[in-house]
């Protein structure tokens, strides 16, 4: 069952990519994404919008229930509304499930971090852990990518030097993207000399948070068409979880990346995925992260992540680039909306405005998003102009 | 168009601190109760087995992850395990600096596909390599609760104490 | 259909205490403080609400397209979708368009005498636009859906920029109308 | 009033198993352990197995009461998640039956054949009392200072509803005594009682007039799970297939203080969008059996009149009459409801879609509505008084 034209970005807007935002609420935060989204798209929420999808966790907000608090900033009052507890592209996942069932039109996809108003964001991490057979440790949640990190390294014999290119190329990236917080020159020693968080991951190697809202305008094909002559089409979509449990997961592994990644090409009728896909945004909280997902999506084998890295083969102008945006070590993590940033810079490409940052000849681009520690959470989107 | 009014001056940027009070209570659980009262009665570990899937779990669950049957096949397995991964930790939860930092390891125990996250001690960390036989040491009998933290931590096998 | 419904293992509130005479132990169990603290920007508008209540005055927002004048402040209107223009001060009297007695605090705690929780509609603010606060100064058996209430504010030096610096409604007298 | 039109959509999807825990105040099951039991009851009732799952919608409210931060990572392989797509919505207290409304439009969107709908909620590992996690719904820097309890809303709302139509508290009473004594008949029902009277409910202490302990659905534990099929896979797996015919949500603005709570706009607004998805026009002829949210006896009523199944201020007479009754002209809450069975927050909201399945297919036993009932209703509601969701199902 393919996607093939049948939904569609059609608008998207943002505020914030600053480490804080102390001048708004996160209604306000939420509210101007929104406008610049709805004038992007050409639509007036109160009249055009079909249903909306938020992505939030209570304990991110510091409000139980916080799908309370989302209508009205998002012109959303009085009309079909829901919250996903999930990734970004969890949130998209819902949205295009819904305009696939023939009911919908037009629907809004929302994800924001108010990161910088979290005082103590470590035990909130904690908290996700197993409360009987983990947490009680009470260690900092930055030892399972510590942990994760190791195994990848001997697994893949991939190298620490190669890690540490991940970090030097995005955040060289992020120079050139005004939507990044983060953006520095740092060499592949700068980041194995930064301090050790959880060996061998180094602080350089943690992406910080960053302040941030997103707001998507999808279509189905036929109103798509009307609503803008560049329409980004969603060729396909796919999302997974492995086990929960740290005691019966692959620690080298991204297997939840690999059975996403699958899904997302069999929708999009993708059958080689490097080959048919011309860049990529793909979750980098920490840098490890970005080459162990792009081998569990297939895009490189085991160990072959690494060496492009360090060659050079993902730079901007590179053979296959990835997060050209900066992803999240440059731009700076959103917490749940961090994979609706990986999808805006894809929508960015595709639609020839990234500017600086632009990669010639871009036509089809995959997103992927990663829940984060502890979790076994990963979605993946291909989007085509 | 969006705010039509905003923040010129830091000292008008006000916040509100507060809190999400409530505290948690967490039972082990019906699989739970039984692997932590072993440890903490006998020093044993329990583990529970799917045999349709052909798969040990540890820590024992009520359920296999694969195939949802119910789990009622119990197996003691020995206090023996090895090091699969590892890492040393710097900083606490509050990100302060640890007095010394320490190591984390998740162990698989040998007769089980599964296995325990816990510290490591007695050992320094260039000394630890992948597949390193690893034991547990427990608290005293008195002072065990029942608790993951019955184990203090793992140690090199046959190591000292 | 029996069949469908588990038979799971329900607990008393017994079973997690120590209990000397018994010989049955507690169950095991863990327990956690999740230390969940934040800072919450307020932003321009409730920033503005937090400064007025401060200085001792309500103020609410005007939309530009429904011309209702919206309390608590915001810098859009949810029902049109589009900016507010301007503050707008408001009085610190009102009406009652809902009230309780409650007996219990936020953590069940009894109460001998009820907290009087209340919407209270806010003078020169749109029709229906109220605010929570708590009544005072009243005796709980004589609340009415529809009193007349005025703000009682705390001194100005314990004033800290606060929904709370406004200590409690109380009742109206007619003749201070 | 804008209502989100939708186009007929019937024998598509619908609802081919049911399975559930019993509902207690303090399980000792771990909320994992609780997903599990309820998912594979589901599965056994029509002999499927996690192979036959092509997804998992979890549904389950607020983290504070588990007690686990992105709790459905944490539930993810409890609720049949191994490996596979795993969704959480999460709508307050409407999430029970929205959970059901995302397993139809997972299987509509043709993406999936057959999901698996879990619902949970352990709401005892919360501490030092469920209801403290309530103070966190409030809005943090406005009204959370005022140190509100989750009854402070109820209240004001309910005595907005008496005072609006001038309804009186021993009608509404019936209520908690009709759904009590439904669910002595339910296996799961943690407050079922064949002999509590109006006069029980109406002595009752006063929590937040006009609420009173008996008005008041319990904190519970427990889960539910449903397993959703396309037609293809439905007519294969049972000979009597429920059909999702119409779903409908809806979100009020956050601004509660600015709302009439005398009456459920956003209820109405579900509702007609699940009526115009189902073809419904007359929804009181048509419908034959509702299960509205009532987490207090008030609300079962003040939902009835959104879901236009009785005029405004009339459905308390109308319950005192004995219309609402399991033989009555429109059967409301055969289940036992909230009040009778529990109320595990997300899990209830579950609980009330599986006994419109069980009612449909003559299989509530004791429960069993009189006459050939074709077509039912289930309904959530939760946030701050906030959110509607609605789902009709027909045979």
């Amino acid at each position: 069952m393919s996607l093939k034209r049948r939904v569609a970005i059609v608008g998207a807007g943002w505020s914030g990519f600053r480490s804080i935002s102390p001048d708004l609420s996160y209604k306000e935060l939420m509210y101007d994404a929104a406008v610049q989204a709805y004038e992007d798209a050409g639509i007036d929420p109160r009249r055009d919008v079909d249903s909306f999808v938020t992505v939030g966790e209570d304990y991110n907000e510091g409000t139980s229930i916080f799908d309370e608090y989302v209508p009205d900033q998002l012109g959303a009052l009085h009309r079909p509304v829901q919250t996903i507890t999930g990734e970004g592209i969890h949130g998209l996942a819902a949205a295009v499930m819904q305009i696939l069932t023939g009911q919908f039109d037009i629907i809004v996809v929302e994800g924001h971090s108010k990161a910088s108003n979290i005082l103590t964001l470590p035990y909130i991490l904690a908290f996700a852990f197993d409360p009987v057979f983990n947490r009680p440790l009470g260690v900092h949640p930055t030892f399972v990518a510590g942990m994760e990190m190791l195994r990848y390294l001997a697994e893949t014999a991939t190298t620490h030097e190669e890690c540490a290119a991940v970090v030097a190329k995005n955040r060289n990236n992020a120079l050139s993207n005004p939507l990044a917080g983060f953006g520095a020159v740092l060499s592949i020693d700068d980041v194995l000399t930064s301090e050790p968080i959880a060996e061998p991951l180094t602080q350089l190697e943690c992406a910080s948070h960053s302040d941030g809202a997103i707001v998507l305008v999808l279509a189905s094909g036929e109103t798509a068409a009307t609503l803008t002559d560049q329409p980004i089409w969603v060729r396909g979509v796919g999302w997974a979880n492995d086990t929960f449990r740290l005691e019966s997961r692959p620690w080298g592994d991204a297997r939840y990346a690999r059975a996403a990644g699958e899904m997302a090409f069999r929708t999009a009728d993708i059958k080689s995925p490097r080959q048919e896909i011309d860049f990529a945004e793909i979750d980098d909280t920490f840098a490890y992260k970005e080459l162990q997902h792009m081998e569990a999506l297939g895009l490189f084998p085991p160990g072959v992540a690494g060496e492009w890295t360090l060659a050079g083969g993902t730079e901007r102008t590179g053979e296959f680039p990835v997060n050209p945006s900066g992803g999240a070590l440059g731009q700076g993590h959103l917490l749940d909306a961090t994979g609706l940033a990986r999808v805006l810079e894809v929508v960015l490409q595709l639609r020839g405005e990234a500017g600086q940052r632009q990669i010639d000849g871009a036509e089809v681009g995959l997103a992927f998003g990663w829940r984060g520690v502890p979790t076994t959470g990963g979605a993946a989107v291909v989007l085509s102009s | 168009m969006s705010l039509l009014d905003r923040i010129q001056h830091l000292d008008d940027a006000l916040s509100w601190k507060g809190d999400m009070p409530t505290q948690g209570r967490y039972t082990a659980g019906i699989a739970g109760e039984r692997f932590f009262r072993a440890i903490k009665e006998d020093g044993q570990f329990l583990a529970t087995v799917c045999l349709d899937c052909d798969i040990t779990y540890m820590p024992p669950r009520l359920y296999c992850e694969q195939c949802f049957a119910h789990l009622d096949e119990w197996v003691e397995v020995a206090p023996a395990g090895h090091v699969h991964t590892f890492t040393v930790v710097h900083r606490d939860l509050d990100e302060q600096m640890l007095p010394e930092p320490r190591i984390v390891a998740f162990v698989v125990l040998d007769e089980t596909d599964g296995g325990l996250v816990h510290y490591l001690d007695e050992v320094e960390p260039d000394e630890i390599y992948l597949g390193m036989a690893v034991e547990p040491v427990l608290k005293e009998k008195e002072q065990r609760q029942g608790s993951i933290n019955d184990i203090k931590y793992f140690r090199p096998a046959g190591g000292t104490a | 259909m029996e069949e469908l419904v588990y038979d799971s293992v329900y607990l008393r509130r017994e079973d997690f205490e120590e209990r000397p005479d018994s010989t049955q132990e507690p169950v095991l169990f863990e327990t956690w403080d999740p230390n969940a603290q934040y800072a919450w920007d307020a932003g321009v508008a409730i920033g503005r609400y937090l400064q007025d209540l401060k200085a001792g005055r309500l103020i609410g927002r005007h939309c530009p397209e429904c011309d209702r004048v919206l309390i608590p402040p915001r810098m859009f209107c949810e029902s049109c979708f589009c900016a507010t223009d301007h503050w707008v001060p408001l009085e610190d009297t009102g009406t009652v368009l809902t009230f309780s007695r409650c007996y219990v605090t936020w953590d069940m705690v009894y109460l001998e005498d009820p907290m009087m929780p209340a919407v209270i509609e806010i003078d020169g603010a749109a029709p229906g636009m109220g605010i929570m606060h708590l009544l005072g100064d009243v005796d709980p058996d004589a609340l009415e859906i529809g009193m007349r209430v005025e703000a009682v504010w705390k001194p100005p030096t314990d004033r800290t920029g606060a929904i709370t610096d406004i200590a409690y409604f109380r009742p109206l007298e007619p003749a201070e109308e | 009033m804008y209502v989100k039109r939708m186009k007929r959509s019937n024998q598509r999807v619908a609802v081919v198993g049911a399975g559930m825990t019993k509902f207690v105040r303090r399980a000792q099951e771990t909320s994992k352990e609780l997903s599990w039991e309820a998912a594979h009851l589901a599965l056994a009732s029509c002999d499927l197995t996690l192979d036959d799952i092509d997804a998992v919608v979890i549904g389950t409210a607020p983290d504070a009461f588990d007690g686990v931060h992105m709790k459905s990572e944490y539930l993810s392989d409890s609720c049949g998640g191994w490996g596979k797509p795993v969704i959480r919505g999460y709508v307050g207290g409407g999430t029970g039956v929205f959970a059901a409304i995302q397993g139809w439009y997972h299987v509509a969107s043709g993406l999936f054949d057959t999901v698996l709908v879990v619902c949970e909620e352990k709401m005892s590992s919360c501490q030092p009392h469920p209801q403290a996690a309530f103070l966190t719904i409030f809005d943090h820097t406005t009204e959370r200072p005022l140190k509100p309890n989750l009854l402070w809303i109820f209240a004001l709302e309910m005595n907005a509803y008496m005072h609006r139509y001038g309804l009186s508290k021993r009608d509404i009473a019936t209520v908690s005594v009709k759904n009590k004594r439904n669910a002595a008949l339910h296996p799961a029902a943690l407050l079922g009682d064949p002999d509590i009277t109006v006069e029980d409910v109406l002595d009752s202490p006063v929590l937040a007039w006009p609420v009173q302990r008996l008005d008041v659905s319990p904190v519970t534990d427990g889960a539910v799970a449903l397993v959703i099929s396309a037609s293809h896979v439905a007519r294969r797996v049972t000979d009597k297939p429920v059909w999702i015919e119409g779903v409908g949500w809806n979100l009020d603005t956050a601004y509660w203080t600015n709302r009439d709570l005398s009456y459920p706009v956003y209820v109405e607004e579900a509702a007609r969008m699940a009526y115009d998805m189902a073809g419904i026009t007359e929804p009181r002829k048509e419908i034959h059996i509702a299960e509205p949210y009532d987490p207090f006896d008030y609300k079962e009523l003040h939902h009835l009149e959104g879901l236009m199944l009785f005029d405004k201020g009339e459905a308390p007479k109308a319950a005192a009459d004995g219309v609402t009754q399991r033989d009555g002209d429109l059967p409301v809450c055969p289940s036992g409801g909230l009040l009778g069975v529990g109320n595990p927050i997300a899990a209830a909201g579950l609980m009330k879609v599986g006994e419109i399945f069980w009612q449909l297919r003559g299989e509530a036993g004791a429960r069993q509505v009189p006459g050939n009932p074709r077509r039912g209703l289930a309904q959530a509601w939760g946030d701050l008084m906030q959110v509607g969701t609605v789902i009709v199902m027909g045979v």
